[in-house]
């Protein structure tokens, strides 16, 4: 009420110097309207926009609450219109003086999409670089992931028992980055159980995968100068059912009693399985995969635990391939990149009162 | 402590009889159970309430049988909200196996509403107060194809209809007169709605999801990309403690099963403390 | 206790107990059981292929819309086929060529946008994102722990230096953040996995058995 | 010509793809819109057949070879059959020319998802909960200062979600939300800043011609 007797005292002041253009960086049909708030702008509700095609007669075409300043209009390409702000107090208003004409129209780049760009161009340019850098066969440094460690240990506990070596691939076809990771493991796995002589035993769920595993374990034996070690009965194609799959591999575990086991590849829910098996036996269990979902329960079924990009970072450490070191460095990279725009975004959002969050939105 | 060599060589059969056992008792005795909203739900529930008049409520149904059990409930939850608010409601899969859980979630609903309903006009017609539009592989084209058109990507209804012809499709174009779209689902689709269609058209979406692969997504939820959320059982019990405030018919599955997971829960925690005292006491001894 | 008499109520539930008898041990039932479920659900693939998408989004249009052009992505679509036939087998490179390079390119920018940036933008230490949580002054605490677990977390999974010195430390503090956040996971999966379980034995006990209400 | 076309046909429509984003331009929007309904929808719907084609063959070899349980092949094919019919022939909903109803009993397509595919397909995963829980039992051991933390974090989260949790206090399920939005969502970020990046180099690989194990064995 104390609004209404104040306003019927004095006119209400218009807000001034409207302004209308194309939105910017829009597919077109878009017109923002602008002005500067009017003095009474805390004892208002709020401002009316009123449109008109020729300048004379105007309708209201919008409402905004009080202190706001813009208003997006949806309009014709190839109209011109003529804009007028009324500052509203309950039932009276006072309208701004009009617009100059304004004209809707597409524009090619949408400019709130600058920061996309950006970041695309920056994280492209990296992963680029750093495959012609590797195609170059230049020397690219990779740390040895302390799951290896655990790789030859396990192998070598299981010559000590005379007991044969288990490598589960999982149920990941050669479009799975986790399966074709785990065959890289699984030719150095096979290295090391050729030179101690001890049996390696592969099932496997896939058939693809199954026929190239094969061969990279055929492959593993002749470089170490024993292809007489190869036993095609120890590398096999059990089944496509994921949990026939894993019933299977708790009967070799049972059977076969191996004193390590290597489950290594891309898992759904049957690891739980095959993980609790591996743990009664008493062996020696390596779990690697980049199924997020699967990784809580091996950390706590299995003695030792790659998580996810190690699973990458391991295979390409193995077999030192151009591809895979040049994917590992410019991730790297790109993790470089994500520490210093946190690091600079917070400062500048800590430090000064500029709006930084939306540069992000 | 010859005790713990016993316990460690259990057969697996008998651990499956004790869990059947903590499960199906408390279905058969039940206890009222009451359970408390926390905010991602209620946001949830609050972004589908304040839908305007003009706008629609796009449901994404993305389970299998697989997780029914866990999201079927959401869904119906969501829908009795829809129904009981008139709120008008259009539902869609990018799978195959989904699209059936869609038509048989919405048949039900459907039946409970006109089973009490005595006119035309509170009952809830096909066509009018909803419409299921179907299912168009790949998912990439409806992820992306609804910001521009959406009989563009359904020009017919699962039902063969002119999607363009439905009463509760009149002025309904593009994902800008969506009020906000929901995707329950058992996998990742509520992460493609986030990067395809809200990156793009800045549609607002929630998520009805599995508890498997709810972690992950929380951090979508922290950055507002997610409006709401429900998750598991839980979250749909969650929600449906809310829809029944507006007393909508219906059983309540989630919240009958509350019961029966708490006494699951319990015996899981006691299963692994025990393990766990009788592997530390064996290995002391070696 | 009234037992349902509708036949594909006991359908249901006999085949429910065929999988369950693999708790046993791997039986004929289940194996008949899991084949009859990828059978069937093929047979639901054709079916809603066929009347869902081949149909009214390809075929109709042609024939009877008079949308002729169309006729160039069914050839196109056609070439799948070429698979079963040696000597042209290359040609299935070309649509699926034209299905990867679009999904690819769609998701560029998709995950830039959705999985880098607006990440960081949730990360940052700045006033708008402490009063995200509305608790106040702790609001800030909060948003400085996510961002020490954010970097310490995104450190251990650093491969170009040895986990040595302060890059030693944050990889011993991210491997915590990390296991917590695997405890969290655990534990909704346990709900999850639980709730599977009673929703079976809701329809055993409810609809087939008539036990519960 | 058997590489160079399909690595062409790669770029161009991976750039069809990115643009988009980056300009909503009538007629940039309008052609793309057009491209992925008529284009892609068309050629993806052939794909979905093919693994049909592959499982069917599996199944005829091992009839043929008479593998191990090759009997179950046969209640796969013959179900494949008798729902693809009733399916195709009788329609979704039954609204096809085949009759799909005998007096009372029906058995069109939907009655067969809902009564054969539902209850298979969630009591396969119910089977789960009885996995979880004998390796709950057997398996899942506090062996390290990791798995401690993961399994402490575990049983918080497993009380605090319950009715239980809020009648202890009041503060627990309180406590447990702020696990999953604070230290949850900081490893869970942390471990997607990496996942992201990765998928950007598989997708930025595939488009300019570098990833090309996607053209198949025969080159």
């Amino acid at each position: 009420m104390v609004a209404l007797i104040l306003v019927g005292l004095f006119a209400l002041a218009p807000p001034t110097n409207v302004q209308a253009l194309d939105t910017p960086g829009d597919g077109g049909e878009a017109i923002t309207v602008e002005w500067q708030l009017s003095p009474d702008d805390n004892i208002i509700d709020g401002y009316e926009i009123h449109r008109s095609e020729d300048g004379v007669d105007f309708a209201m075409v919008g409402f905004v609450g009080r202190s706001r300043t813009r208003y997006e209009d949806n309009t014709d390409d190839g109209q011109e219109y003529y804009y007028k702000v009324a500052a509203l107090a309950d039932t009276v208003r006072t309208f701004s003086e009009s617009s100059p004409p304004a004209l809707s129209s597409p524009q090619w780049f949408n400019n709130s999409a600058l920061i996309l760009l950006i970041a695309m161009l920056i994280f492209g340019g990296i992963i680029l670089y750093y495959i012609y850098v590797a195609r170059k066969g230049k020397e690219l440094y990779i740390r040895k992931i302390a799951g290896l460690e655990a790789v030859d240990d396990a192998v070598g506990r299981a010559t000590e028992m005379g007991k044969p070596v288990l490598y589960v691939i999982g149920i990941g076809t050669m479009s799975n980055i986790a399966s074709i990771a785990s065959i890289n493991i699984l030719a150095e796995v096979a290295k090391k159980a050729g030179q101690y002589e001890t049996p390696l035993i592969v099932p496997h769920s896939d058939p693809i995968v199954y026929t190239v595993a094969r061969e990279v374990v055929k492959e593993s034996y002749t470089s170490i100068g024993r292809p007489d070690l190869f036993d095609p009965d120890k590398v096999f194609f059990v089944t496509q059912s994921q949990f026939a799959y894993a019933a299977a591999i708790d009967g070799i575990m049972v059977r076969e009693r191996p004193a390590a086991n290597f489950l290594i590849g891309w898992f759904r829910a049957e690891s739980l399985i095959i993980a609790e098996t591996g743990a009664i036996t008493g062996a020696i269990q390596i779990a690697g995969t980049d199924s997020v979902s699967q990784l809580p329960f091996f950390v706590t079924a299995c003695d030792y635990t790659i998580i996810g990009e190690e699973l990458y970072a391991a295979s390409a450490y193995l077999s030192r391939e151009p591809m895979l070191l040049s994917a590992i460095k410019g991730e790297d990279v790109g993790k470089m990149v994500i520490f210093a725009a946190l690091g600079i975004a917070s400062l500048i959002g800590l430090l000064t009162r500029f709006p930084i969050l939306t540069i992000f939105q | 402590m010859k005790i713990f060599d016993y316990l460690a060589t259990i057969d697996r059969r008998i651990i499956y009889f004790i869990l059947a056992i903590v499960v199906i008792l408390p279905l058969v005795f039940p206890r009222p159970q009451s359970v408390r909203v926390m905010t991602p739900a209620q946001k949830l529930f609050e972004a589908v309430d304040s839908i305007p008049e003009e706008k629609v409520l796009l449901i994404d149904f993305d389970y299998d049988p697989q997780t029914a059990p866990e999201n079927e409930p959401m869904a119906i939850a969501i829908i009795r909200h829809a129904f009981e608010k008139r709120i008008k409601l259009a539902a869609l899969s990018l799978y195959v196996q989904p699209l059936g859980l869609a038509v048989k979630a919405l048949d039900q609903v459907r039946e409970e509403f006109n089973a009490q309903a005595t006119t035309y006009e509170d009952s809830i017609i096909y066509g009018r107060d909803y419409v299921l539009l179907g299912w168009q592989p790949p998912p990439i084209v409806p992820l992306l194809g609804l910001g521009i058109s959406i009989s563009g990507v359904y020009p017919t209804d699962y039902y063969g209809y002119r999607t363009d012809s439905l009463p509760v499709m009149q002025g309904i174009r593009n994902l800008n007169n969506v009020g906000i779209l929901v995707s329950v689902s058992g996998g990742s689709a509520p992460l493609w709605w986030v990067a395809y269609s809200q990156v793009r058209y800045g549609v607002a979406v929630g998520a009805g999801l599995t508890a498997v692969s709810a972690s992950e997504f929380f951090i979508y939820y922290q950055t507002g990309q997610f409006t709401g959320l429900m998750v598991g059982m839980k979250g749909a019990a969650e929600y449906e403690e809310m829809v029944a405030q507006l007393d909508v018919p219906g059983r309540r599955r989630a919240s009958e099963a509350l019961g029966s997971l708490t006494a699951a829960h319990l015996t899981i925690i006691a299963f692994i403390i025990i393990g766990n005292i009788g592997y530390f006491v064996r290995r002391r001894r070696k | 206790m009234n037992i349902s008499t509708a036949f594909w109520v006991w359908v249901s539930a006999l085949l429910s107990l065929c999988i369950f008898s693999f708790l046993y041990k791997d039986n004929p039932f289940y194996k008949f059981a899991e084949h009859l479920f990828v059978g069937v659900s093929n047979g639901y693939l054709v079916t809603l292929t066929w009347h869902g998408v081949l149909w009214p989004a390809a075929l109709r249009p042609v024939l009877f819309e008079g949308r002729w052009w169309l006729i160039i992505a069914l050839i196109v679509g056609a070439l799948y086929l070429t698979r079963f036939i040696p000597r042209i087998s290359w040609m299935v490179r070309i649509p699926i060529a034209i299905s990867m390079g679009y999904s690819s390119g769609a998701a560029i920018p998709a995950v830039i946008q959705a999985d880098i940036v607006r990440q960081v933008q949730g990360t940052i230490l700045t006033p708008d994102n402490f009063s995200r949580w509305n608790a106040g002054s702790a609001g800030v605490i909060w948003t400085i722990i996510l961002f020490i677990g954010v970097v310490c977390t995104l450190s251990y999974f650093y491969f170009s230096r040895e986990h040595k010195g302060v890059l030693g430390v944050t990889s011993r503090i991210g491997i915590i953040f990390i296991m917590v956040g695997f405890g969290a996971a655990f534990g909704y999966t346990v709900m999850a996995r639980i709730s599977l379980l009673i929703g079976r034995l809701q329809f055993l006990l409810g609809d087939w058995l008539g036990i519960i209400q | 010509m058997k590489t160079r076309i399909p690595l062409f046909l790669v770029l161009v429509f991976g750039i069809v793809g990115i643009i988009p984003y980056y300009s909503q331009h009538p007629i940039i929007q309008g052609s793309e819109n057009f491209i992925r309904n008529d284009v892609i929808r068309i050629v993806a719907a052939f794909a979905l057949i093919l693994g049909l084609g592959s499982l069917l063959r599996v199944h005829f070899d091992k009839i043929r070879r008479s593998r191990p349980n090759w009997q179950y092949s046969y209640v796969l094919i013959i179900g494949f059959v008798v729902s693809s019919i009733i399916g195709l022939l009788g329609g979704r909903v039954g609204e096809g020319f085949l009759p799909t109803q005998i007096g009372g009993f029906e058995f069109h397509m939907q009655v067969l998802f809902e009564n054969i595919i539902v209850p298979l397909g969630s009591t396969m995963f119910a089977l789960l909960a009885f996995f979880m829980a004998s390796a709950a039992y057997r398996a899942f051991r506090a062996r390290s200062l990791d798995a401690t933390l993961l399994l402490v974090t575990a049983f918080i989260i497993m009380i605090g979600l319950l009715p239980l949790g809020d009648r202890i206090s009041p503060h627990l399920p309180s406590f447990v939300q702020w696990i999953m939005d604070i230290p949850n969502v900081a490893s869970k970020r942390g471990i997607g800043f990496g996942i992201a990046l990765g998928s950007l180099a598989t997708s930025l690989k595939i488009i300019l011609g570098i990833e090309r194990s996607w053209l198949g064995g025969s080159k």
